[in-house]
């Protein structure tokens, strides 16, 4: 699947997989995939459990090399399957991980502290001060993932969601150009679906975002461009309307 | 303070626990014999155990204890070189006395130690020497094994050296090393069998140290390399050791000591079935060491009495020429360079665990500090009685070693 | 020298004593002897009495030439130290195996009273090698044809002229394949150290030699002088060229098999930890002390059988095996209830504890066995080696092989294929899932650790055959079992299996030209550069569930 | 069939249960509902008996099973689906299935077919480890493992979470033919409240630790119920 | 919200330490040498000598949390580094030794003369000045780990595969030192020192200067160590500790972090066994046996794993402990003893001394904030406290 249309010198593109295959033990999780992001986008995907959506995550943060095929990021100036997950982190790509992933010892004020967008070196971790705008920041972002009453309990001891929040938090915190976000609202009640589906939204003005979710409704209510992975590979991808239409989305996804 | 203290300096954990307990065992054996006589000069002797762990830097501060803390009048300690060399600066220091007990290197005469177990000229020279005698079976080619440290290195550099004045050519020399607890000498054993194969009469002489001796001669017996074959004379190698082992298939391999169990003397037999006595085993065995912790405190107890106080410049300056018994019928006598004259005995290995004197030094050996053999130290002599000095240079003229 | 006296004798003599002895064998087996001639033999016999290993060697020597039929059975009781004298009565006396005297000088029971002060005629290595020599020509004609090899193998190498009369008889009578070849080198051995026999013989002679292939041979071909006839010096190069040829392909196979020795014993060192540690995720410290407890324990089987069931020694490892398991198994079992059990989902604190506990169970044995070596013999089936085309194969070292064979076939099929595996691995994965699916955990955990301890029994059982039995033994292997598992990969037993082996193999193959030190230091170096290669060891776990 | 009554539950010195009284009944569903953090997790796990709890009771068949391990509940008949899905990422699925055997007797110890009706992907993967799984594909193993169990009691803590939407329907469908089996008690912990209306015959809501609303399915107050959860 | 450095630096506890490291600094000296000795007071040299050793233990164990504690490094060969520290101060007095050894050899060491050696290995070069041999001591420890956590940090070996690799560079460290051909005295190492710039190392007062020089090293290490782990720095490290993975991905370089706190690590171990070595008149190569390390690793689980205090005290109550049993009547026991301590300390102390004291007493502040929270009536859960189950910090 090889796209002619482009390659790493002319793409305008954010980010451009082109036909990343990655196989464990022989089994093939993604399967020449290729698609698009432009800069300023945000994108849905879903697909079946297994599909290869997390996959594709970790090939684009660097976790997981691809057999074959490239990631280029911004305008194809950088070909991230070379490049080791620090690296691509710097670059501006920041993530949510499926199973929410926090630093348990730390209070949920630490963790922010750590994900500010900051100079990340050693040195100047080590002569680091803050300042009254980074702590402005931090409330700002407590106070959009309401978890301000909880700002110095140890993050190990929050509830499921409320780490799920909190890696949300660490994402605006670090303040990236492209946002990875796997299943944000799993857990959720209805409201904070559609709190999250806003707040995803917002940020999406300054952003570009690539969510994954299973719930149809914060899909529609996000209300952007869907791809539908399968085997490793694009089965469908336009509207909600259309996507959620094919016979072959409604087969192994949706069901009747 | 109406007893005198003794203070012991023996590992009873660790790695050296194996070989220096009995040592332990031995001094308190000592101290009850004599506390049995009465004492000294009217003084009971009261131990003081101290456990160095086999932690060299241990031994330093538990004889810094002993002395400072404890008063102690002696110690009896130590079985390495390296813990010796540890407790050496201590005893300068604190001015006290250590009795060492067991065969060493040499290369070393200091005012505060005296040295009861062996110089090498009183064990390996002597033992090179009866295998290439006839009846030692007119050995023309040699491999020297050992562990390695410095013991084993220093004895082996003293036996080239001999060998080669000898006329053994560099060629009919092998030598190996091995390090500390070495267990696996397949490679090793045939090795030595191939060296032993060249058509010229092999031995091998053994400075391989403790625990690593009882895999070394299981793959032996089990390599069947046979004494007739290819003798083993080992330093390292007594009773205690051969306790531990199967000895039928070793029947014939040597040791070279300054005593063994097996020798035929009133004084061994009573003082083995003493030591059995009081340590309630009849089958515990006696070997070298002990014998020269035997000897070490029994001149310890002369000297005392003879200048009447434990003062150790008094004892110091007391100790060179007396005398005691050993246990092969002979009178040791404490040298000027606190060294003692000993036997050397070359003995078999039999099935039973003990070793058959098979050849003996016509009189007593006097152990020399300083090699003949080497070049740093063929000059030096030790002389604490008119030289006042333990490395005294007799081409300078000069105490404190060889300059250059 | 032996040879010399033996040279002196006549032809007939020897037939003679040929003759004579293979009468004895016939009769003596019976014990009844036939009556001995008066003369050389009856002098050689105030020889033993003077304790003095000259004399001692003359009488060996006249008693060989005496042609006596007395003389055989009377150099083997010296030979296995059953020969005694009476320095005070004058006589010698030869202890039967069952204890009973036999009068050395008339080879019937002794009657007397048994004289206070005997004692064994002593030995030495040259009265030992004049004794071979002597025994050897007397046995060349033994019914058991291992003798008659082994007597074979000792002309070979005393390589003895006076020998071969009664080689070339002892020969042409072998039926023996094995025993013919053995005497034929033998003879070829005499041959070429012969100053007057022809060059073609010896061409001939080297020929034999050269296909016997092995360093003996090697030694005896070292010993042809420079200026013998050219043709056999070109024979000489030629077979030593095919002899080294030979022995550098068998040094790689005997390579080989040392490193798969040493792997062995690597592997049954670790095997236990690669439960407690790789399964369990336990620091365990007190390891090692499981192995020592397992040895101290065929100690104390080999003590009872010595004492009170002399006949079951070659059974003795047989019989300690389980209790070796039972023994280790349930001090392991109960360290785990008492101290690991509260330090799950901390692992770095059972490294603390179970020091501790290594400490205290080291220093109980001292207190108990006492800081020396105890004696663990090798049963006969485990004494002893034979010749595998080139190299030299001991049996312990065979056993342990097929030993741990066994070992880990069996435990990676527990942990494979049976319930309690599958659950040991639940339970170590995720303990409080695995009760929360009703698997009892508290039991599992103690089962898993006593088993990983258990085997590190056993594994105590076989490093008693070859190395000491001291406190100390378990810290001699401590941390090269931590090595083999971690370079294997946590967790898993083929990564233990196949980075002991290799560990073993790299370390004998450096051996040799790098020394002992060395080739450990190397092998340390390798462990470390290997980890930089494969963070996760060998066989490492790979993708997301090691995550997880 | 389970009686629980007044129970607390603490973390340290953190309070996260208060006073929590609830029961279910055979063929019953009874679905947990709240917002994050209310306490809905701590509930089973103290039902499971994970945590301790503090004050108060619960009886399991009449039976008092407060004080009981963990182990002993789950082989009492009460099987556990964890938020989170805690497979055994080492084990493969199938044996990830079998670990669901150690309640039962030895003639009983075989997957239902069930489980390989409701989840056909399981059955494709048996041998790979459970740890590989995706995501959802973990959940559906985690639920197997349970049915594995036969149990009498199932709680199911947010069964849906980072599920496909079939999928979400047929686990649905399995708790609903759960039910209809009729001698299994379900608690269902959810947030997604269609799929709770759908199935819980009696819904609970809780708030801070405690239960701030309940109802039967039949006389469900809409109103009260989305007040209660938007608290 | 966010204190000025060096008061983070410095909260009570901190204070309290270096206070009583200031006035133990004094009091002994002072008690040793100007108090008489027949007075009860008297501090006699033994101890000095005692303490001061355990001084340089407290460092290392300090310089061990700094990596475990703090980033979960499990070093179980730092015992290394303090080794070469060791033995780069041993070469020095070595050095200083002169003609006043056994064969009065102005330039070899005696067990380089008795081994035949003609000629000064390059490597021994430099080390008669002072300035050098105390630059070595932070370079080659520091060296050894940068290199060695170079490869190991960046190939991201972590967890037990780190420990055991770190145990076999020690090992092979051993064996090296162990072989005489090596030219650092073999098994027997180095000792019979006589003067450190120009003083006497046996004198009293030598002893003295040596014991408060390591209570300032110790303070200034501990200061060190405290503004690294107060610092950002310092929660990049503990976020590393946790969750290695997350933190890349944020974009940290774990590997940067680890290497820099590793050889910092490894310099303070280095200045450790620096001045233990005239302290205690040896180094040999037992100071690398693995045995070593793991022991070191034991004073800091027992006196609190991140908590760096807990490290020294933890260092000094084995060390005692040890002391005070191999003496006398319970000396064949005294692994009884010492194993006992391991073991309760794991069981009744699961933080370590200093871990359980501090974690009792947050227990204590967070019940009464609970308490007070409660009758506020805001439900809401009190906000300090750790989760219950501890992660497993570095596998
Ligand atoms: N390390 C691995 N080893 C083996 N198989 C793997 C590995 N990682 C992923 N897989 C397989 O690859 C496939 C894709 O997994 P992935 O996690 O990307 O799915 P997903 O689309 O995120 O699914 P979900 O919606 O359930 O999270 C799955 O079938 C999974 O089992
Ligand atoms: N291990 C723990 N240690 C300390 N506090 C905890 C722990 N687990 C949960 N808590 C706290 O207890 C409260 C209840 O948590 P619980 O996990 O039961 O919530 P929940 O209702 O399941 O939430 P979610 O929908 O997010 O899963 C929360 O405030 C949480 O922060
Ligand atoms: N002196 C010895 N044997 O180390
Ligand atoms: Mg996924
Ligand atoms: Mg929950």
């Amino acid at each position: 699947m090889t796209d002619a249309t482009y390659n790493s010198e002319t793409t305008s593109a954010l980010l451009y997989l082109n036909g990343i295959s990655v196989s464990f033990d022989g089994f093939r999780a993604l399967n020449e995939l290729s698609f698009v992001i432009e800069p300023g986008e945000m994108r849905a995907i879903i697909g079946p459990n297994g599909a290869g959506k997390t996959t594709m995550m970790d090939v684009i943060t660097g976790k997981t090399r691809p057999d074959t095929g490239d990631v280029f990021f911004e305008q194809g100036k950088y070909d991230l399957s070379t490049l080791d997950e620090t690296e691509i982190a710097t670059l501006g790509i920041g993530r949510k991980f499926q199973k929410p992933t926090v630093f348990e010892m730390h209070t949920v004020e630490d963790n922010l502290q750590l994900a500010l967008k900051n100079d990340r070196g050693v040195k100047a971790t080590l002569f680091w001060k803050s300042s009254p705008e980074q702590e402005a920041r931090i409330d700002e972002v407590l106070e959009t993932v309401r978890l301000k009453a909880l700002r110095h309990r140890v993050a190990g001891s929050l509830s499921h969601g409320q780490k799920q929040w909190l890696e949300i938090a660490m994402l605006l915190a670090q303040d990236p150009k492209l946002l990875l976000v796997d299943e944000p609202v799993a857990g959720m009640t209805d409201v904070e679906t559609m709190q999250t589906a806003e707040l995803l939204r917002e940020i999406n003005r300054t952003k570009s975002v690539v969510v994954v979710e299973h719930d149809m409704a914060f899909v529609r209510e996000l209300g952007v461009k869907v791809t539908c992975l399968h085997e490793g590979s694009v089965l469908a991808e336009g509207s909600i309307d259309q996507v959620s239409a094919n016979d072959r989305v409604v087969e192994v996804y949706l069901g009747r | 303070q109406d007893t005198i203290k003794v203070g012991v300096l023996h590992s009873l954990s660790g790695t050296m626990a194996i070989s220096e307990t009995t040592l332990k065992d031995t001094v308190l054996f000592m101290i009850d014999e004599q506390n049995k006589k009465g004492g000294i000069n009217g003084k009971k002797l009261e131990a003081v155990v101290v456990d160095p762990a086999s932690n060299w830097p241990l031994f330093a501060e538990k004889a810094r204890e002993l002395i400072a803390k404890d008063k102690v009048a002696v110690v009896f300690g130590c079985w390495t070189s390296v813990s010796r060399k540890s407790v050496l600066p201590v005893f300068k220091e604190l001015n006290s006395i250590l009795f060492y007990p067991v065969q060493y290197e040499g290369e070393e005469s200091e005012r505060n130690v005296f040295y009861t177990g062996a110089a090498p000229n009183q064990q390996a020279i002597p033992a090179v020497d009866y295998l290439m005698s006839k009846d030692g079976g007119d050995v023309k080619r040699w491999v020297l094994a050992g562990t390695d440290y410095v013991y084993p290195r220093t004895t082996n550099k003293i036996l080239e050296a001999y060998l080669k004045s000898k006329g053994v050519a560099e060629s009919d020399i092998m030598v190996n090393y091995t390090p500390f607890g070495h267990a696996d000498w397949q490679t090793i054993v045939s090795d030595i069998k191939k060296f032993g194969s060249a058509g010229k009469k092999t031995a091998v002489v053994s400075t391989i140290n403790g625990d690593a001796n009882v895999p070394f001669y299981k793959e032996l017996g089990n390599q069947g390399i046979k004494a007739t074959d290819i003798p083993v004379v080992a330093f390292s190698v007594g009773e205690e050791e051969l306790a531990g082992l199967d000895t039928k298939p070793l029947v014939g391999h040597l040791a070279a000591w300054n005593y063994f169990q097996s020798v035929k003397d009133p004084a061994n037999a009573k003082f083995i079935k003493d030591w059995q006595t009081y340590t309630k085993n009849p089958k515990r065995v006696t070997n070298d060491p002990m014998e020269a912790t035997v000897i070490g405190f029994n001149m310890w107890v002369k000297a005392v009495q003879k200048v009447g106080t434990t003062d150790a410049d008094k004892v110091i300056d007391a100790l060179p020429g007396i005398e005691a018994p050993n246990l092969t019928g002979g009178m040791s006598k404490m040298l000027p360079n606190h060294h003692i004259t000993k036997p050397v005995l070359v003995g078999e290995i039999r099935g039973d665990g003990q070793l058959d004197v098979v050849w003996q030094t016509k009189g007593l050996v006097p152990g020399d500090a300083w090699t003949d053999y080497l070049p740093g130290s063929k000059d030096l002599e030790a002389d604490w009685v008119t030289l006042k000095c333990g490395n005294y240079n007799t081409v300078t003229k000069k105490c404190g070693g060889s300059g250059s | 020298m032996p040879g010399v006296v033996i040279n002196m004798r006549g032809l007939f003599d020897r037939i003679a004593v040929l003759i004579l002895f293979a009468v004895l064998i016939v009769v003596g087996a019976s014990g009844a002897a036939t009556s001995a001639l008066a003369g050389p033999y009856e002098e050689a016999l105030p020889g033993f009495v003077a304790d003095s290993f000259s004399d001692t060697a003359t009488a060996i020597d006249q008693a060989a030439a005496s042609g006596s039929a007395l003389a055989a059975p009377l150099l083997q009781a010296l030979k296995d130290q059953r020969l005694q004298f009476s320095a005070a009565e004058k006589k010698v006396l030869i202890k039967a195996p069952d204890g009973k005297f036999i009068d050395a000088a008339t080879g019937q029971p002794f009657a007397g009273t048994v004289p206070a002060d005997l004692s064994n005629v002593r030995l030495n290595n040259r009265l030992r090698n004049v004794l071979d020599a002597a025994l050897g020509s007397l046995t060349l004609m033994a019914a058991d044809p291992n003798k008659r090899y082994d007597a074979a193998q000792s002309v070979f190498k005393s390589r003895d002229a006076a020998t071969l009369p009664a080689l070339e008889k002892a020969l042409a009578a072998e039926q023996n394949a094995r025993v013919k070849a053995a005497m034929m080198q033998a003879k070829a051995a005499i041959a070429i150290i012969s100053a007057d026999a022809p060059a073609a013989d010896k061409i001939a002679a080297i020929a034999v030699v050269r296909d016997r292939g092995d360093q003996d041979a090697m030694a005896l071909l070292q010993t042809i002088p420079a200026n013998a006839p050219p043709d056999v010096l070109a024979a000489v190069t030629e077979a030593k060229a095919n002899i080294e040829r030979n022995l550098a392909l068998w040094a790689t196979v005997q390579n080989l098999w040392y490193g798969l020795s040493l792997g062995s014993v690597l592997l049954l060192a670790a095997i236990g930890l690669a439960i407690t540690f790789g399964v369990m995720g336990v620091i365990n410290m007190a390891h090692g002390e499981m192995v020592m407890l397992g040895a101290y324990t065929t100690f104390v089987v080999q003590e009872v059988i010595r004492t009170r069931y002399p006949g079951l020694f070659d059974y003795s490892l047989t019989i300690a095996l389980p209790l070796a398991f039972i023994v280790s198994g349930t001090v392991g079992i109960a360290i785990e209830r008492s101290v690991i059990r509260f330090l799950y989902g901390r692992p770095l604190e059972t490294l603390l504890a179970t020091w501790g506990i290594s400490l205290v169970l080291q220093q109980a044995v001292r207190a108990a066995f006492g800081p020396t070596n105890k004696e663990v013999g090798n049963p006969s089936w485990m004494s002893g080696a034979f010749d595998f085309g080139g190299i030299l194969i001991t049996y312990n070292r065979l056993w342990i092989i097929v030993f741990t064979g066994i070992v880990f076939v069996a435990l990676l099929g527990m942990l494979r294929f049976t319930r309690l595996g599958l659950e040991m691995r639940a339970v170590t994965q995720n303990r409080s899932m695995a009760a929360a699916v009703g698997i009892r955990t508290a039991r599992i955990d103690a089962l898993t650790f006593g088993l990983g301890s258990g085997i590190a029994g056993i594994a105590g059982v076989a490093l008693s055959q070859i190395d000491n039995v001291s406190p100390n033994l378990g810290q001699g292997y401590i941390i090269d079992s931590f090595m083999v598992v971690v370079f294997g990969g946590v967790g898993n037993l083929w990564g233990t299996l196949v980075g002991a082996l290799t560990l073993g193999i790299a370390n004998k193959f450096l051996e040799p030209f790098a020394g002992a030190v060395l080739a450990k230091i190397a092998i340390l170096v390798f462990i470390i550069l290997f980890i930089q290669k494969r963070p996760r060891g060998m066989f490492a776990l790979k993708g997301r569930a090691i995550e997880a | 069939m389970l009686e629980v009554s007044k129970i607390d539950l603490y973390y340290g010195a953190a309070q996260a249960l208060r006073g929590v009284s609830l029961t279910a009944e055979p063929g019953k569903v009874t679905c947990v509902l709240g917002r994050n953090g209310v306490g809905k997790s701590s509930l089973l796990r103290a039902l499971v008996g994970q945590r301790p709890v503090k004050n108060g009771a619960i009886l399991f068949e009449g039976k008092d099973i407060t004080k009981l391990s963990t182990v002993e509940r789950a082989r009492g008949g009460i099987a556990y689906v964890p938020q989170g899905r805690e497979i055994f990422p080492l084990l493969t699925v199938q044996e990830n299935l079998e670990t669901g055997f150690a309640p039962l007797a030895r003639a009983d110890r075989k997957v239902p077919d069930d489980v390989f009706t409701l989840f056909p992907v399981l059955k494709s993967m048996l041998g790979r480890r459970g740890g590989d799984l995706s995501g959802g594909q973990q959940q559906q193993l985690a639920i197997g493992r349970a049915l594995t169990m036969r149990p009498r009691l199932l709680l199911l803590d947010e069964p849906t979470e980072g599920i496909q939407p079939s999928i979400i329907k047929d686990i649905g469908r399995a708790i609903s033919y759960l039910r209809s089996l009729g001698n299994m008690a379900i608690i269902l912990v959810e947030q997604y409240l269609d799929f709770a209306q759908e199935l819980g015959d009696h819904l609970v809501v809780m708030d801070r630790g405690a239960i701030v609303y309940q109802s039967d399915k039949v006389n469900l107050d809409e109103g009260a119920l989305h007040r209660a959860m938007a608290i | 919200m966010q204190a000025h450095p060096l008061i983070r630096m410095l909260d009570r506890g901190s204070t309290i330490f270096l206070v009583l490291l200031g006035a133990f600094a004094i009091a002994i000296p002072v008690l040793n040498l100007l108090v008489p000795a027949t007075s009860s007071l008297h501090v006699s040299t033994y101890l000095v000598a005692l303490l001061g050793k355990y001084i340089c233990y407290g460092l290392l164990a300090l310089s061990i949390d700094l990596i475990w504690g703090y980033v979960g490094i499990l070093s179980l060969g730092h015992g290394a580094f303090f080794a070469l520290g060791g033995y780069a101060m041993g070469m020095y007095l070595m050095r200083q030794i002169g003609t006043r050894g056994v064969y009065a050899d102005p330039i070899l060491p005696d067990f380089m003369v008795f081994l035949n050696w003609k000629e000064l290995p390059f490597f021994w070069y430099g080390f008669q000045n002072f300035g050098y041999a105390m630059f070595m001591v932070l370079f080659v420890p520091g060296l050894l780990a940068f290199v060695f956590g170079w490869f190991a940090f960046r190939s991201r070996v972590t967890g037990v595969y780190l420990s055991i690799i770190t145990q076999a560079l020690t090992y092979a460290l051993l064996l090296g030192f162990f072989r005489n051909n090596f030219g650092f005295g073999g098994n027997n190492g180095l000792t019979d020192f006589k003067d450190i710039l120009g003083f006497n190392v046996q004198a009293d007062g030598t002893r003295n200067a040596l014991l408060v020089i390591s209570c300032l090293m110790l303070a200034i290490c501990f200061l060190i160590c405290r503004a690294i782990v107060t610092s950002k720095f310092g929660k990049v490290l503990v976020a590393i500790r946790d969750a290695e993975a997350r933190t890349r991905f944020m974009g940290y370089r774990v590997e940067s972090y680890k290497l820099f706190v590793f050889t910092v690590s490894a310099c303070m171990a280095g200045v450790a066994g620096a001045l233990y070595v005239p302290q205690v008149g040896i180094i040999n190569p037992s100071e690398f046996a693995p045995g070593n390390s793991i022991e070191a690793v034991i004073w800091v689980a027992v006196g609190g794993r991140g908590t760096l205090i807990g490290a020294v005290l933890g260092a000094f109550v084995v060390n005692y402990t040890k002391t005070f049993f191999t003496t006398g009547l319970l000396a064949p026991y005294w692994l009884f003893v010492l194993g006992g301590l391991f073991i309760g300390t794991t069981l009744f102390l699961p933080r370590g001394i200093v871990g359980t004291w501090t974690h009792w007493r947050a227990g204590v502040k967070e019940k009464s904030e609970a308490r007070r929270s409660a009758e506020a009536e805001d439900g809401a859960i009190p906000t300090t406290g750790s989760p219950s189950t501890q992660p497993g910090a570095a596998e």
